[in-house]
């Protein structure tokens, strides 16, 4: 019988392949860092809308105030979407005959509803209220970003637990005035006290954001 | 056969009884009669061993079918109950309010603590240079390995959401949350996948110099190549040699602590908890004696059918076997300690709650299992005190089974008899299995035993280097330049 | 566009998880595209409904508009989600905050008023009304189970003409030609059977008919109603009369066969006002009143009493004789056996010690002579006009069995041809001697209005489906006749009709419901009518309303009572979980546990231990036939079970099971035993038993082992222990060591929620336990799963028997919720974290993050905490899924879930007061489910941080004590001692 | 056993062998002969099929190094397991646990057992192979006819070449033919 000898490039082989795994691992955390996180998924995202709504015209250059529509914001977990009525209270006069307009005419005709499509969502099971944030100072634009400079509603903050968790955690920077709450070029002030003292919301009320599951989960 | 003719069973000062027997002795007669087993070309492969894979993988499919009904579709099996909308979930088993686990964790723990025994037998007995376990540790940490993996299922599929399993671990995550360190279950997934990863590293490191001797034996390339690569090149070395000789003690030396935190921290899975039957400070000493018991026995099943169908009556001695039932005896009347223990501390703490859990044990609706467990645990391996018995290849095959099923039942019954009925008379209940429950269970030993006859089939299931370094003319200094069997048997 | 991918994983699983999500946007939205909702949308905008404040219909298509419409291919590609807003949004309503509105509901032959939360114009949870006498705030189980009952799918959707689906406008052209064709002969040959209902506009509608056919006929019937109370007063007074029972007044009660604090005489206001009688709350240490209770079953009552006297139901009436001659009140007395002769003289002792302050109740399942004796004692003790008053009958009309035996009489000689019946079930509930399905065939035309297609349905011509209390406008009396006005908090989602608007049609009306009630009440309110009707509205209750008080003439000379029969006796008790069968398919009823025998989803033969052995039945579920004797021999055989507490020669079985109509849920469920149920025997009947062999029965019980194994879990004492030591409860002993903690322990500085359980005050009446389901998205397993152990309920009602005689034991009730522990055994072991400690004390669950483990189950002492086994939210229908609290995620397959303190309410109150810039929450600014709807107030909940706050000052009394507390986790729940306040001369 | 007969195999002029290489029947001979090459200067190395005690002292070489790399892995797991529960539980996200301190040391203990074990098995697996230079698929040893017998019952010696100066064939050869070994080879590196 001959006896099989391994050949000596054999040797170089455990090498490569190691090297190859190494590589190859590398590559896929890196992927899966990138493509999962929700800079990838959410941020950015912005869909068409059935009328091409400019928040930058209305909140931006007409100066609206981001109140008059979403009403709702400071007494409900909702910043409600405004009905159809709200819109005619000005576009009842307002550009009447603008063809773009024509969904919101047909919805005030008939009753149906404007079929928004929907930028921020949350999971089901996490329960955020917008008027527990709004009166306590933190303003829209902390979450939404600059509303008042996009011509169509951009996904801003990726609104994941860790990202909530981290204002919650440290709330000083982003609560101001209850009458900047809508101003939308407020910068948060990174001079912030840390964690000196008690944090005092909009309202004069001592911040003390839940940290715990029951706060947004129940 | 000389197995026969020489008793090696009985320590007669005078002369050291040999570890190992038969006319020819010679280190090239060991290597063929362990590697011979792999060598078989395929084709010639023994029948026996056919029929058992088949059974073995049936069991397998059966598993299949188990978790595929349990987390996947429902309904596969019949006779199960099932949700209003029907559906997978653990439901296809038969838990309930207040027995929130039974034969999952049951059987999890009934395997690792299997695994035990082969931990002990490589690493134990290697510290305190026991020779004898030269010809079974190679098989005892197969097992072991084999067990952790048919242990390691139960956690992994009982959880009602596997899909979130890895949550356990701690992966920075966008939630921001982070394991409980706390929670003994936290600490068991650690431990036993410390423990599988462990007896892996420790199980190839031994492998590998007869990995190279099968190598060199190849008569075709195929077979070269690919136990070469396993080998990794291992050429026997002195050099290297110094260097493995070093790494198998430190493994040996991790491993021993190892397995006794292993079990221990499985019995804190109990052992801290406020349940009657289960918040008891005896756990882990118990637990560990209890793994080595029951994982004895499994060895013993186990060599015994090798033993008998790979004609190793000269490695496998009728004294490995008596050790064997020695050690069961002993670990088996400390299972009874325990028991005993137990029944006393529940009077003498006068805590009506723990006072009744064990009471129930004996005599509420499971007693059926309790005394199951207690017979065949403490009864049944008193009779090794009888040389006859210890020595009896029949008995031990039977006692060691026995002592299987005793030990499934002492998991069945700490964790269902504590459960069922605690504090609140009003939320007591009782646990029926379903087909789920125990199609699962088979189907872990068609995991388990598929496993074992692959290995036996293509690894060396016995250590071929180890063995040849206790032959007596291993040692350099030995007065004899052709040893030979015979003379080595009364050398 | 923008850099789309597939899902990550993460995302993916939340598709497939997405069951653990509140449901109701998108099943709303799917249940908008549902073909019945299309059909919804194209029915004509109800009357009236501009003055139901957000809850039109209007606001019920802008509902489905607020929903959420998943689209595209969920799970795989980000779903492209719709928000619909409101194209009008209603003045009161805000998306996001529900609101409450005021109705009432009419049960237990009174009317309970209700306040109802409704989201986005879905009804999803009733409440007492505060306002209401009849309810003070509180409901009952059978009550907080009817929002279910309005999503119900098997609910009718259209008029039927025998099974040809038709439409409202071919049904009401078919009655206007009927009402035509009776008027020419005034009525003759017709009758209308309606329920004991309370309604006005009814009533009102049924006069006008009776105006303009004097010939017809009406009938009441309901299988349970006070009408043996009126036949009674006839008897003793000369003239039928209701009675209105002040329980608050009394200072002996004696009920006789009578469950008045659970299924009888307003059952919510009695209750009420037996536990505000008995309560020790601020230090104080006397009972204001002694309960006696003889009773053939073990009823709720029973296990309030302070002594109860076992006596079989045809005994009752030889007692209350005994006790009307021992008051004085004449008569002969009666033979009773010795143990009964010193109760009774014992009882009618204490009686007598508080003429005018006591009070007898009679049950309903007594016959007319039974009460006239009743009455007669009241009398006779000085309590009429103060602890007991009388009223006119709320209607004139024929009601009883008699009367319905009668009726059925007439239509199968063909005397009554034409038979119109609203509401009810006569088919399946009316007496067995009337045989009314017989009857009915015979009838020319028949017409039946109700929510199902049901038994009856089914064997006329015409069915007619009616429209939920929540859906239309209606009104009821209470008792006393205080009335409410019933608010629709929903467009009839079938577009059913009212009683009232069917008799309207049949007379030629074109009426709505919210007309025909507001004439109803125009007429009766002089001035500013608008006025008078928004604060109807608005409180739920009519000022004035009640009747006027009657002041019955000396009763004649007590009737004679039939002789005595021996042998076995039934008893017939409404069903715990359907009642008289109206709630057969309510999930939630079905699953709940009958309050003594725990029981779901069956009836049985309940009998003390004795007669079982008599029988030489075997195990409990054997099976056992019961003949009623008469000319047409009556069997039903049905599973045994053994229940302590029972007479002798006993048999209790319950009516209202064993559906055979068409209903998913309530169909074949337990047995029918109406066919023993005659109009001679109609409360109790004889009977001969025999055993059948042939295995046994599974009866799926939520608590098989009955005593508490002598550990102190509920701790009770009689009065003069209370007295000599009020902290018996936690006097020191095994049970009460010294705690000593191995390290610092976290504090609670703000708010530190808990509940106080008074013991003293519970009487097992299960509201709460629907209530919690209710609120709380709590799903039903099924018999299979009972059976298997699996109920999910989060709070149960545990009942212990208690003392040495397990014939005639004595009962404890227990609510058992999660206690909250500080030291939480579950929290440590779970291995993700997933329940945790919030800094206010709550044991909170984060359902998302739970992975199944069950450790943390195990590892409970209460055994409180509930596993998802399946995913019993899976296919969920649409319909049913509008009831779901959208403020409580739904639970997926996998996830362990339990009692929450209903943090959803504390959060609620807590972001209000924030929102107000307040830091905390003010006491009584919220209540939680359980401790809202309870009859009795025996949960009280808030903030043991605040020393002024209820909970805190119960907490502090000395009867507290915590289950379980040496195991030194520190339980949040308080638990309040029961005390008794037995008679010393029973001892 | 097959044996083939003794040959003086060398190779070629002016190729520099790695090594010389021969064997024994016992591991006696070996081990003497060992001793001898020693002490004549040699560098060696022997291939046995099992370890032969005291065989690297009568080759002159030292003990492993591979108890400190363990001993480094454990210090880093030990103190790695540690650390991270304590950040999880004290830093990271302090959350009350059946009102637990946030900083109970004593639950850290399992897990940062569990994983001192873990780094320390997989420093003296990696260490072991490290030190060895394994996997190394070829070594110009294996070139010797006979060396699949090293695995199985003969006792290998390979005198090796170096540059020292110190490594004489011929010389090496007469020890080996002296002490009787079998098939004495050169084999080419």
């Amino acid at each position: 019988m001959s006896r099989y000898l391994f050949p000596r490039w054999a040797n170089k082989v455990p090498f490569a392949i190691v090297v190859a795994l190494g590589g190859a691992a590398t590559m896929l955390i890196a992927a899966i860092w990138y493509y999962g996180t929700d800079k990838y998924w959410k941020v950015g995202y912005q869909p068409a809308q059935p009328i091409e709504f400019s928040h930058k015209l209305h909140a931006g250059d007409l100066g609206m105030d981001c109140r008059y529509c979403h009403n709702t914001v400071e007494r409900s977990s909702y910043a409600a979407i405004p009905p159809t009525q709200t819109c005619m209270n000005c576009h009842s006069k307002v550009k009447t005959d603008s063809p773009k307009l024509a969904p919101l005419y047909e919805s005030n005709a008939t009753g149906n509803a404007v079929p928004w499509v929907k930028v921020h969502s949350l999971p089901d099971y996490a329960y955020f209220d917008h008027s527990a944030h709004v009166t306590a100072g933190v303003g829209c634009s902390t979450c939404h970003g600059r509303i008042d400079q996009m011509p169509r509603v951009t996904h801003f903050a990726p609104l994941t637990m860790a990202w909530c968790l981290d204002c919650h955690r440290n709330p000083g920077p982003n609560i101001r005035n209850a009458n900047d709450i809508t101003k939308m070029d407020w910068q948060p002030s990174a001079d912030a006290p840390k964690t000196t003292g008690p944090v005092l919301t909009a309202n004069g009320r001592e911040a003390n954001p839940p940290k715990h599951c029951s706060g947004c989960h129940r | 056969m000389a197995s026969e003719k020489i008793d090696n069973t009985y320590e007669d000062p005078t002369h050291r009884a040999p570890l190992v027997l038969g006319e020819d002795g010679s280190f090239q007669a060991v290597s063929d009669r362990i590697s011979s087993v792999v060598e078989v070309p395929i084709k010639k492969t023994a029948k026996p061993w056919v029929l058992l894979l088949l059974m073995a993988l049936s069991g397998l499919a059966l598993l299949g079918g188990a978790l595929t009904d349990l987390i996947v579709t429902g309904n596969i099996l019949p006779g199960n109950p099932s949700g209003p909308a029907g559906g997978a979930g653990t439901g296809r088993w038969g838990l309930n309010h207040p027995v929130g686990w039974a034969w999952d964790i049951t059987g999890f723990v009934f395997w690792i603590g299997i695994g035990h025994a082969g931990t002990l037998i490589s690493a134990i007995l290697f510290l305190f240079r026991q020779k004898w376990r030269t010809s079974i540790n190679r098989a005892a940490e197969a097992m072991t390995l084999f067990a952790v993996v048919s242990a390691l299922l139960y956690p992994t599929v009982h959880v009602g959401r596997v899909w979130f399993l890895y949550w356990v671990f701690p992966i920075p995550n966008q939630m921001g949350a982070w394991p409980n360190f706390r929670s003994p279950l936290a600490w068991d997934f650690f431990a036993v996948s410390t423990y599988g990863t462990v007896s892996l590293l420790f199980w190839f490191v031994g492998l590998v110099p007869d990995l190279a001797t099968i190598r060199d034996r190849a008569t075709n390339k195929i077979r070269a190549v690919i136990y070469g690569i396993f080998a990794l090149g291992w050429r026997g070395s002195a050099r290297h040699w110094v260097h493995y000789e070093r790494a198998y003690l430190i493994l040996a030396g991790l491993s021993t602590p190892l397995v006794l935190s292993v079990h221990t921290i499985v019995s804190f899975d109990f052992a801290t908890s406020v349940i009657p039957g289960w918040h008891t400070t005896i756990f882990p000493p118990y637990f560990v004696a209890g793994a080595v018991f029951s994982g004895f026995a499994m060895v013993q099943t186990l060599m015994l059918i090798a033993r008998k169908a790979y004609g190793w009556e000269n490695l496998i001695t009728l004294r490995h076997v008596e050790n064997m039932n020695k050690i069961m005896m002993a670990t088996g009347t400390m299972v009874g300690y325990a028991y005993g223990m137990e029944f006393f501390i529940a009077w003498y703490s006068g805590n009506e709650y723990e006072g009744f859990a064990f009471i129930n044990r004996a005599f509420g609706p499971y007693s059926w299992a309790y005394w199951t467990m207690v017979s065949c645990n403490v009864f049944f391996p008193q009779l090794f005190w009888f040389k006859g018995v210890r020595t009896s290849l029949g008995a031990s095959f039977v006692l060691s089974i026995i002592v299987n099923i005793g030990m499934w039942f002492e998991r069945f019954v700490i964790i269902v008899t504590s459960l069922h009925r605690d504090f609140l008379p009003s939320s007591w209940g009782y646990f029926r299995p379903t087909v789920t429950d125990i199609a699962t269970f088979i189907g872990t030993f068609g995991l388990f035993f598929t496993l074992f006859l692959l290995f036996i089939r293509v690894l060396p299931a016995i250590a071929i280097s180890e063995v040849k370094g206790i032959l007596p003319q291993a040692d350099p200094h030995h007065h004899d330049d052709h040893a030979h069997g015979k003379e080595a048997a009364h050398g | 566009m923008s850099k789309r991918g597939p899902y990550p994983f993460q995302y993916g699983l939340d598709q497939q998880q997405d069951e653990a999500t509140p449901r109701q946007w998108r099943s709303l939205d799917e249940y908008a595209n549902a073909k019945e909702f299309k059909e919804a949308l194209a029915r004509e905008f109800p009357d009236g409904a501009s003055e139901l404040n957000g809850s039109s219909r209007r606001e019920f298509i802008q509902l489905m508009g607020a929903s959420v419409a998943l689209a595209g291919l969920a799970g795989c590609r980000r779903p492209e989600e719709k928000i619909l807003p409101y194209t009008r949004r209603g003045d009161t309503l805000v998306e996001g905050r529900p609101l409450w509105f005021s109705s009432v509901v009419p049960f237990y032959d009174t009317a309970i008023g209700v306040t109802v939360e409704s989201h986005e114009g879905r009804p999803t949870k009733i409440e007492g009304n505060e306002k209401h006498p009849d309810s003070r705030g509180a409901t009952t189980a059978f009550v907080q189970a009817q929002v279910l009952d309005l999503y119900d799918p098997d609910r009718s959707t259209a008029p039927r003409e025998k099974d040809r689906v038709a439409n409202w406008e071919e049904a009401i052209d078919a009655l206007r030609k009927l009402g035509a064709a009776q008027k020419d002969k005034k009525g003759k040959g017709f009758a209308v059977l309606t329920e004991a209902h309370r309604s006005p506009t009814t009533q009102a509608q049924l006069d006008e008919l009776k105006k303009q056919l004097p010939e017809a006929k009406v009938v009441r019937y309901s299988p349970f109603s006070r009408w043996a109370s009126r036949e009674g007063a006839k008897l003793a007074f000369g003239q039928a009369l209701d009675a209105v029972v002040h329980v608050e007044k009394a200072k002996v009660l004696v009920a006789l066969d009578s469950d008045f604090l659970h299924n009888e005489s307003s059952p919510v206001k009695n209750a009420r006002a037996f536990a505000d009688g008995r309560r020790l709350g601020d230090g104080a240490k006397s009972i204001q009143n002694r309960l006696y209770a003889v009773e053939a079953a073990f009823t709720v009552t029973g296990a309030s009493a302070d002594h109860r006297l076992r006596a079989s139901s045809r005994d009752i009436g030889r007692i209350a004789a005994a006790i009307l001659a021992e008051v004085g009140g004449g008569g002969a007395g009666a033979q009773l056996d010795a143990k009964a002769q010193r109760f009774v003289k014992a009882m009618a002792k204490d009686l007598a010690s508080a003429k005018g302050e006591s009070l007898v109740l009679c049950g309903d399942n007594q016959p007319p002579a039974v009460h006239a004796i009743v009455h007669a004692i009241n009398h006779a003790l000085g309590n009429v006009g103060k602890s007991v008053e009388y009223v006119k009958p709320f209607s004139t009309d024929a009601e009883g069995p008699a009367a319905i035996v009668e009726l059925a009489k007439a239509m199968s000689s063909g005397e009554i041809d034409t038979l119109l019946i609203l509401g009810g079930n006569p088919v399946f509930d009316a007496p067995a001697d009337a045989d009314f399905a017989a009857a009915l065939g015979k009838v020319k035309t028949s017409i039946h209005l109700s929510h199902y297609v049901d038994e009856t349905s089914k064997a006329c011509g015409w069915h007619l489906n009616r429209a939920h209390w929540l859906e239309q406008w209606s009104d009821a009396r209470t008792d006393d006749g205080t009335a409410a006005i019933g608010q629709p908090l929903i467009a009839p989602l079938h577009g059913g009709k009212t009683d009232a608007e069917v008799l309207d049609r049949l007379l030629g009306g074109q009426r709505t419901a919210y007309q025909l009630v507001q004439a109803t009440w125009q007429g009766q309110t002089a001035i500013n009518f608008a006025k008078v009707w928004r604060k109807a509205l608005h409180d739920g209750v009519i000022d004035g309303s009640a009747a006027p008080r009657v002041t019955p003439s000396a009763p004649g000379a007590a009737p004679a009572l039939p002789p005595r029969f021996d042998g076995i006796e039934v008893v017939f008790a409404p069903d715990s979980h359907a009642y008289d069968g109206r709630l057969a398919n309510n999930s939630w009823m079905q699953e709940m546990p009958d309050q003594m025998t725990k029981v779901t989803w069956d009836n049985a033969a309940l009998m003390s231990p004795a007669t079982f052995r008599k029988l030489a039945l075997k195990q409990d579920g054997s099976w056992v036939e019961i003949t009623v004797g008469g000319p047409n021999q009556k069997k039903v055989k049905l599973p045994a079970l053994r229940t302590p507490g029972v007479a002798e020669d006993t048999i209790v079985v319950t009516v209202g099971q064993g559906r055979t109509a068409e209903l998913k849920v309530g169909k074949g469920k337990g047995f029918d035993t109406y066919p023993l149920r005659t109009s001679t025997g109609f409360g109790f009947a004889a009977a001969t038993a025999s055993k059948v062999s042939g295995g046994a029965y599974d009866l799926a019980q939520t608590q098989e082992h009955h005593v508490m194994e002598g550990r102190p879990l509920v701790r009770e004492a009689n009065l003069t222990k209370f007295r000599s030591n009020a902290k018996f409860a936690k006097e020191p002993d095994a049970h009460n060591p010294e705690l000593l903690s191995l390290w610092k322990e976290h504090e609670y500085t703000g708010h530190k929620w808990s509940m106080v359980v008074d013991l003293q005050s519970c009487i097992g009446c299960n509201a709460c336990m629907v209530a919690c389901q209710a609120e709380n998205n709590i799903p039903v397993v099924g018999k299979s799963g009972v059976l298997m152990g699996r109920e999910m309920h989060w709070m149960r009602i545990d009942r212990y028997y208690t003392g040495d005689d397990m014939e005639d034991p004595q009962a404890v009730m227990q609510p058992l919720m999660c206690q909250h522990c500080e030291n939480a055994p579950c929290e440590q072991v779970c291995p993700v974290g997933a329940t945790t400690h919030s800094p206010e004390g709550l044991n909170d669950i984060a359902y998302n993050r739970c992975i199944g483990t069950r450790y943390c189950a195990n590892n409970c002492p209460y055994k409180v905490r509930r596993f998802n086994f399946f995913n019993y939210n899976k296919d969920m229908n649409e319909l049913r899924t509008m009831q779901y609290n959208p403020e409580v995620t739904v639970r997926t397959r996998g996830v362990i879930e339990k009692c929450s303190y209903c943090v959803q309410r504390i959060q609620r109150a807590k972001i209000d007061a924030h929102r107000a810039g307040q830091q905390k929450v003010a006491d009584g600014s919220f209540q939680v489910a359980c401790q809202q709807v309870c009859p009795t107030r025996a949960i009280s909940f808030g903030d043991l941080n605040d020393k002024e706050s209820v909970v805190a000052k119960a907490a502090a009394l000395p009867q507290q004590y915590q289950l379980l507390a040496e195991l030194n986790i520190k339980p949040r729940t308080n638990y309040l001692a029961r005390v008794r306040n037995p008679n010393p001369e029973l001892g | 056993m097959g044996e083939r007969p003794d040959t003086n195999e060398k190779l070629p002029d002016g190729m520099q062998p790695f090594a010389l290489v021969g064997y024994f029947d016992t591991p006696k001979d070996l081990y003497e002969t060992c001793e001898e090459l020693r002490d004549a200067g040699f560098k060696m190395d022997a291939h046995t099929p099992f370890p032969i005690h005291g065989l690297e002292k009568a080759m002159g070489v030292g003990a492993s190094k591979l108890p400190w790399i363990v001993l480094a892995c454990a210090i880093l797991g030990g103190i790695g397991a540690f650390t991270l529960q304590w950040w999880v539980h004290s830093v990271e996200y302090p959350q009350n646990i059946s009102g637990k301190p946030f900083f109970a040391y004593e639950a850290y203990i399992p897990v940062t057992f569990e994983l001192t074990v873990l780094a320390s098995a997989f420093g003296t697996f990696l260490g072991l192979w490290g030190l060895c230079r394994l996997p190394q698929y070829f070594h110009p040893v294996m070139q010797h006819p006979s060396f699949h017998r090293a695995t199985d019952d003969k006792f290998f010696v390979a005198v090796e070449a170096n540059d020292s100066g110190t490594f004489d064939v011929d010389r090496a050869r007469a020890i080996l033919t002296k002490r009787g070994a079998h098939e004495v080879v050169e084999v080419s590196p």
